[in-house]
């Protein structure tokens, strides 16, 4: 007995919300035990207690619909409606809470029976036979996968009647590295070292400039030539490279400017970046 | 001879592997960690190996390609624990998770439309983390709902080789309990409105074209 | 007959629970566990499940008065498998082997001397991984630094028949490896290097050692 598959399946399935009672039992007996039970209380109050056991309006439908004891396909949608309406009507009555989805389907239900109460050319689309078909197809879906529930849970589970080997000793796989080079990376690799390691002799060319002294011999000289001011290009060598021209050119303004500090030469600009002019003081003549 | 002796080498590697290893393990992990023995004779010693188990104690299983050492079913009553192992399901999550065994791929919507109550996200997450469903890509309609399949452990957990072995499946498949109910309808109103007798509808064929879109 | 059928049935029920088992069980606790069976049976049933196993790739095995199952001994390299992963050696590590090659014995120090830069200890121990080179002893000067030397494995991997076989300075002078080092470094790297700063040049080519295996 306690090895058939269905055995306590539901045991396992059973929700916080006291269901375990509900779930002990086999699903294909669940109507018969439902009457049972419900009869050992005092008859309907009890039933109805169990209302938050029921998961939604569908729920409850293919439970009643199970009471009818046939098969689900040959349920009869009328009787089925009434079983609904009369539930909610009592526990109404009982003045039970009642979720409003559970009072949504009491309506469509009244609806669905008067519809197919009517005579047929008044039907509308789609048709009141057919939504009856509808419930019914969904109710069949619902039971046929809390049966498949009840038998998945219901079978020889790991961990509760099948083991895994207890303390099994793993398997471990330890990564190894093989490196590989070869004789002509070696070699590169020293004549490398060898090369970036040689004594090295650095040669600093020599580049064209004019020295602050030789600057300041030159435009000594040239401004005991003359009285009159002069711009201070005319001091540059004519022939110079462009390079020993700014070199020429930054030594002879230093070398203007010392002369200035000095009193030998005076120098003028009538604004900035014309000509910078420069004339021999005479001596004295800023004593 | 020289051949008999290498099967029982083979029969040893594997017995000696998957008896310590920590996870079932596929044909393709067995040959690689046997150092790259063929597959044929990895297969033929897995069954070989599962026939000189079936007597035992202990039974070689295959279970979604994986295959391990369990103790055999029908010693469970010398074996079950008093601390419970096993996680306790609700009941609404053992129908969550039925109805993704069966139908899978699903979307929640369509486990919804199955059960007619809404799924609390705590059932998806209590089922997940058992690592019994995984989320299976996204399902190319609009909204591009998330879809849920089941896992290899659910498979093991369950003693099922494969989804071919979910009990009832054949029969449940057979009558049209897994079609949708819009398919079924559309079956069962093509014909003399009774759905006890769809092969009889004119329209079957009909209704199987409208039906396989949704497939 | 029911006799040989209870010897049958005792030989499973202590192969499952001993498989079972997250430690080892004394021939009393298995007694114990199968229902108070009597200790004779459960060691005579050990025994025979013991024979039944000794050539198999799993052993019973009794240690300090308790059975498990192991892994048969000769089958235990099946536990511990390595893997091979072929890996080329970082031009550092080439070159702290080459400037051993060409100086041995030589300490650290002196290689850093040799090549200009910091040698990272990962570099040494990936050369004694490989087996390329070892500890030659301790140079006799203060501080007593290690000295390292080449292996004949070194020998081997490289196709020499010693170390004589190594070209000379004038050879290599010859074959242009001994060109200016900026020109041989831009060719090598791209001309994205300066080769006056030896410390960035390091700092590459340990970024060089990190990225290899992705190669």
């Amino acid at each position: 007995m306690s090895m058939t598959s269905n055995d306590d399946g539901f045991m396992l399935s059973g929700d916080a919300m006291g269901a375990g009672e509900a779930t002990a039992e086999m699903p294909e007996s669940w109507p018969a035990d439902e009457v049972a039970r419900t009869g050992a209380k005092s008859g309907d109050e009890a039933l109805y207690l169990e209302l938050e056991g029921w998961e939604g309006p569908l729920d409850l439908l293919l439970d009643l619909a199970r009471r009818q004891k046939v098969d689900l396909r040959q349920i009869s949608i009328l009787a089925l409606v009434d079983q609904y309406l009369t539930y909610i009507e009592q526990a109404k009555a009982l003045r039970l809470e009642l979720a409003a989805d559970y009072l949504v389907m009491a309506a469509w239900l009244a609806y669905l029976k008067s519809a197919l109460l009517l005579p047929k050319d008044e039907q509308e689309d789609p048709s009141p036979e057919e939504l009856a078909l509808r419930l019914q197809l969904r109710l069949q879906r619902l039971g046929a996968m809390r049966e498949a529930a009840a038998r998945l849970m219901g079978r020889d589970r790991i961990g509760r009647d099948i083991f895994l080997r207890g303390n099994p000793e793993g398997l471990r796989i330890d990564r190894k590295t093989l490196w590989k080079s070869d004789v002509y990376s070696l070699i590169q690799a020293y004549g490398q070292v060898k090369a970036r390691t040689a004594p090295r002799i650095y040669h600093v060319s020599n580049r064209p400039v004019m020295t602050l002294d030789s600057a300041l011999d030159r435009v000594s000289a040239m401004l005991g030539v003359t009285l009159d001011w002069m711009d201070i290009r005319d001091f540059l060598p004519t022939d110079a490279e462009p390079e020993l021209r700014k070199s020429a050119l930054a030594s002879s303004f230093v070398a203007a400017l010392e002369l200035a500090r000095l009193g030998r030469a005076e120098i003028a600009q009538e604004e900035a970046y014309s000509p910078l002019r420069i004339r021999r003081l005479k001596q004295g003549a800023s004593a | 001879m020289s051949g008999e002796r290498s099967d029982d080498a083979v029969e040893r590697a594997l017995e000696a592997t998957l008896f310590a290893t920590e996870e079932p393990m596929t044909v393709d992990e067995l040959a690689v960690h046997l150092g790259g023995l063929e597959k044929g004779s990895v297969r033929e010693g897995l069954k070989a190996l599962a026939h000189h188990y079936a007597e035992r104690g202990v039974h070689l299983v295959e279970r979604g390609k994986r295959w391990h050492f369990e103790t055999a079913p029908d010693l469970a009553h010398l074996l079950r624990r008093e601390r419970e192992q096993v996680r306790r399901l609700s009941r609404a999550a053992t129908e969550v998770l039925a109805v993704i065994a069966y139908h899978e791929p699903v979307s929640r919507a369509e486990i919804e439309s199955i059960r007619g109550v809404q799924t609390s996200s705590g059932t998806l997450d209590v089922l997940m983390e058992a690592g019994w469903i995984k989320l299976a890509g996204r399902r190319e309609v609009p909204g591009r709902p998330v879809i849920y399949a089941t896992t290899p452990e659910f498979l093991d957990h369950f003693g099922l080789a494969s989804r071919r072995d979910l009990p009832g499946i054949d029969e449940l498949r057979a009558t049209g309990l897994l079609d949708p109910v819009d398919d079924a309808l559309e079956q069962a109103m093509g014909g003399d409105m009774d759905p006890d007798n769809p092969s009889e509808c004119e329209a079957d064929e009909e209704a199987d074209e409208i039906a396989e879109p949704d497939a």
